[in-house]
């Protein structure tokens, strides 16, 4: 018991102290590092996809893989789910 | 449209057809879904041997996903790439063979397995998917790509470590593994975040040309070398392993130990191609040399006192994973100085990518083996095993095959990969080798026990009823057998065309980086 | 004026879901941590894509020409959709485990050790 | 679940339906406007949540069965890996139809600030269709599943492990 609270405290301070050093040496809020590649959507989006929404754009056609993988995640989980109460729930 | 520039996506896009086509399927009539989870399986394997054949004749094969070409990466008028491209060199692709061939294996051998329990459909399903999540990790070159597959396997792993639900014990296992592994994919998206956010691109090439390892940079790399190491396995956070395989059924197991290597996979080349400037490189080389010694110790002594099969061939598989982490670790720290480098730098990497390919196989088989007695013996208690070598001869044989693989005894590949191990950390400090060597000598202690007292010995008189499992059972276990056999006896051409190459791609982080950004930034 | 205060924010919520799973010894409290925890990670992606004075980069009826960073607001859906997978499934854990142990304390479901 | 009081019952067969127009409005316009296939497809399964809710849980097996909608799931899904695959003339998810003057939302669209049109965004509006076919009723079955996993009987007669 003692070496469990030991570790988590000692999870506690590591993860934490890293995120806040992390947070704390990141460049200014709403001041982008390098937004070329954003730039790069922004300008390109409406003349190479005919997409008005560049959010969009985004999911389904820039990084439309992601979201291939990102709907077999739900798909995933809803397999888990019927897998786990299988057999029980009728219609 | 030529097929063969496509293989890295078709690798990918057959699993996720398996999975996403199964619970169709199996509206039909089970015997339809039996169908489709060895031939999509197979078929995957195909496409991963046919991309490593690819590799290792055209060099690192790049895919941009929906560019105009195919080797597109950078469009015109800009030096960043901006789509998801999948990056297969020599590494990737060995490890996407030997993963689907594991994968395979176990299909055919989940077909009957699978026959006592329902949900057969989602079990393919979520198999597909397990599938598909471990080869889109080790095919992806952009870091939220990875992330998102290092997702669909984890949280196909909990549906399927979890698919016994009448067990207590398989829901606290699926429990503790879905809480903990979360946590470390939330830090994998963390670590993604920071990279972003510092670098504005998401492309692993791209970032690793850009790392300046300011805070920011450190941060992220100690989240994604931490969370990758637990899910990888490694000692001390290791505590989730012994419950998820000992728990979830055999020929899921079996996978999970690529699943896992995916992990590792991810480690590594966090640790080289994102990471590897002269700065850290001593740091987390000898991060990885510490991981691995604890986790070569720490689960062989584990192991010894186990008396459920499967939890003794998990802690196993912890203390196996050691060496992979010890010898790449050696190689990082030998990466500072050319001449190290090649006296025993590469040959440490390569005897552990080398152990990647053998653990998977051996580990697989032995795996296939505790559930093919648990089949038919009904049992995973080594207490109330006995005598099964008489009326189950082949499992027996391929056991004993594995046993010997994993113990290192010569003639096996176990023992190729370990001497390369040995030799090289031996090179850096002998400590190291002679805790590799103590770890094999328990290990084989440990598989002699095993093997004597489940197989050998008098016939338990309640176990004589016991048969030999049916065959799809069994020609996934010989698949397995033949590849530890092929790379037992071809350890040569084996180690020079695909392990020594897939050594130097994970070496040659400037290489990596070229293969997107086109040489000059 | 508002500073790195969307940072701070980030903080808070990830340590407060990080003390939530490392504290507390109820099942159904450790799910709503990873949960708090999530949220924090897909705030962290947003804040990241802010550009000072941006709209939204869609340009339907768009009023301005300035628009901040599109590619985080996509991998935040992506993160999102995860994170409800994820939640889900490991809800239905927390049932199963109920229905077996009679208990959602984390100290009474041990049967695996060693 | 019981169902809840006349009031909430009154108030949902009366209001209930906007949700769905809305979702489907979500989803079909996410291209042009805010949202897309999963958000819209989240709208569009409170719809079932909220169903169960105020009606009992008996009213969403009289309205859907979740065989409909494990087959509706899977169709998405393989949509949408379809519409990825076509691509591959070029590459896996290339947009083919963006722009290719197809009457199915094969228009382009003036680049800059504009009011917008429906059959602009190739493939991307077709995926944002399969999306939310998947999303609702993924949503749906975990919604249903959950609420009625009490009924799921323990040991439900598997007798392949020890125990």
């Amino acid at each position: 018991m003692r070496v469990s609270r030991a570790f988590q405290l000692l999870s506690l301070f590591l993860l934490g102290g890293l995120m806040l050093a992390g947070l704390g040496g990141l460049r200014p809020f709403g001041e982008p590092a390098d937004s070329r590649m954003d730039d790069y959507f922004i300008a390109h989006a409406q003349a190479e996809r005919a997409t008005n929404n560049v959010v969009t754009s985004i999911v389904f056609d820039y990084r439309g893989f992601d979201t291939l993988g990102e709907a077999a995640v739900l798909f995933t989980a809803v397999c888990s789910v019927l897998a786990l109460f299988r057999g029980g729930v009728r219609g | 449209m030529r097929l063969d520039e496509h293989l890295p996506a078709l690798l990918l896009a057959l699993p996720l057809l398996g999975a996403f086509s199964a619970p169709l399927v199996g509206k039909g009539s089970r015997r339809w879904v039996e169908l489709l989870l060895p031939v999509l399986s197979g078929l995957t394997f195909a496409v991963a041997a046919a991309l490593l054949h690819r590799v290792s004749v055209g060099g690192t094969q790049l895919y941009v996903m929906g560019a105009e070409r195919a080797g597109l990466a950078l469009p015109s008028g800009m030096s960043l790439p901006i789509r998801i491209v999948l990056e297969v060199d020599a590494l990737s692709a060995l490890m996407a063979a030997s993963g689907s061939l594991v994968a395979f294996a176990c299909a055919l051998f989940a077909v009957p397995y699978m026959r006592r329990f329902s949900g057969f459909d989602k079990f393919a399903s979520l198999y597909f998917l397990l599938v598909a999540g471990m080869l889109g990790m080790e095919v992806t070159g952009d870091l939220f790509n990875f992330f998102v597959f290092l997702e669909i396997a984890s949280v196909a792993s909990y549906g399927l470590v979890a698919f016994w639900r009448d067990r207590p014990e398989a829901i606290e296992a699926g429990l503790k593994y879905t809480v903990v592994s979360t946590v470390a994919a939330l830090m994998v998206l963390f670590a993604a975040g920071f990279l972003y956010g510092n670098h504005g691109v998401l492309n692993m090439a791209a970032i690793a040309s850009r790392v300046d390892l300011g805070v920011a940079d450190k941060v992220a790399m100690a989240l994604l070398f931490g969370s990758l190491a637990m899910k990888a396995g490694a000692v001390p956070m290791h505590m989730w392993l012994p419950d998820a395989y000992g728990e979830a059924p055999s020929c899921v197991s079996a996978l999970l130990v690529s699943v896992s290597q995916a992990s590792l996979y991810g480690l590594f080349r966090t640790s080289f191609s994102l990471f590897g400037l002269p700065r850290v490189a001593p740091l987390l080389g000898w991060g990885l040399v510490v991981l691995g010694l604890l986790s070569m110790f720490v689960g062989v002594t584990m192991a010894i006192v186990q008396k459920e099969i499967k939890r003794l061939m998990a802690y196993h598989a912890i203390s196996q994973t050691g060496y992979m982490l010890l010898g790449v670790g050696v190689g990082l720290v030998a990466s500072l100085s050319p001449a190290r480098m090649e006296s025993f730098g590469l040959v440490a990497i390569g005897g552990a990518l080398y152990h990647v390919i053998n653990h998977a196989m051996y580990k697989g088989l032995l795996f296939l083996t505790a559930g093919a007695v648990y089949y038919s013996a009904g049992t995973r208690m080594l207490d109330q095993m006995g005598g099964l070598a008489r009326n189950m001869p082949k499992t027996a044989s391929l056991f004993a095959l594995a046993a010997a693989a994993i113990a290192g005894l010569p003639p096996v590949n176990g023992f190729t990969s370990k001497l390369l191990i040995y030799q090289s950390s031996y090179a850096l400090s002998p400590f190291l080798a002679a805790v590799g060597m103590i770890t094999s000598v328990l290990t084989l202690a440990s598989f002699v026990k095993i093997f004597q007292s489940a197989f050998l010995g008098p016939a338990l008189p309640e176990l004589s009823e016991v048969r030999e499992v049916p065959a799809p059972m069994l020609a996934g276990m010989a698949l397995l057998a033949l590849a530890i056999a092929g790379l037992s006896l071809l350890p040569g051409p084996v180690l020079e065309h695909m392990v020594m190459p897939a050594a130097r791609a994970l070496a040659d982080r400037g290489a990596y980086i070229a293969a997107v950004m086109g040489g000059g930034m | 004026m508002t500073g790195s205060m969307p940072y701070v924010a980030v903080a808070v919520l990830f340590l407060c879901g990080l003390y939530m799973v490392l504290f507390e010894h109820n099942l159904f409290k450790i799910a709503l941590g990873i949960t708090v925890m999530e949220a924090s990670a897909n705030l962290f992606l947003v804040v990241l894509g802010y550009r000072s004075g941006g709209g939204i980069p869609v340009y339907t009826l768009a009023s301005r020409e300035a628009m901040v960073l599109p590619t985080p607001q996509a991998l935040t859906l992506t993160a999102i959709v995860i994170g409800l997978a994820t939640t889900a499934l490991l809800l239905s854990l927390v049932v199963w485990a109920y229905r077996h142990y009679g208990t959602l304390d984390i100290q009474q479901i041990r049967r695996l050790r060693g | 679940m019981k169902p809840m009081s006349v009031v909430v019952r009154s108030v949902f067969c009366v209001f209930g339906w906007f949700v769905l127009v809305f979702g489907a409005y979500v989803i079909v316009h996410g291209h042009l406007t805010p949202g897309g296939g999963f958000q819209g497809g989240a709208v569009f399964a409170t719809f079932f949540a909220a169903l169960m809710a105020s009606l009992g849980e008996g009213a969403f097996g009289e309205s859907v069965s979740s065989r409909f909608l494990s087959t509706v799931e899977s169709l998405g899904l393989l949509l949408f890996w379809l519409l990825g695959l076509l691509g591959m003339g070029r590459t896996f998810f290339h947009n083919f139809l963006a722009g290719s003057g197809s009457i199915l939302f094969g228009g382009s669209v003036p680049v800059g600030p504009n009011e917008g049109a429906l059959a602009t965004g190739g493939t991307v509006a077709l995926m944002n269709l399969s999306v939310g076919m998947e999303v609702v009723a993924g949503l749906t079955l975990i919604t249903v599943y959950m609420a009625l996993a009490r009924l799921v009987v323990p040991d439900g007669g598997e007798r392949g492990h020890d125990r």
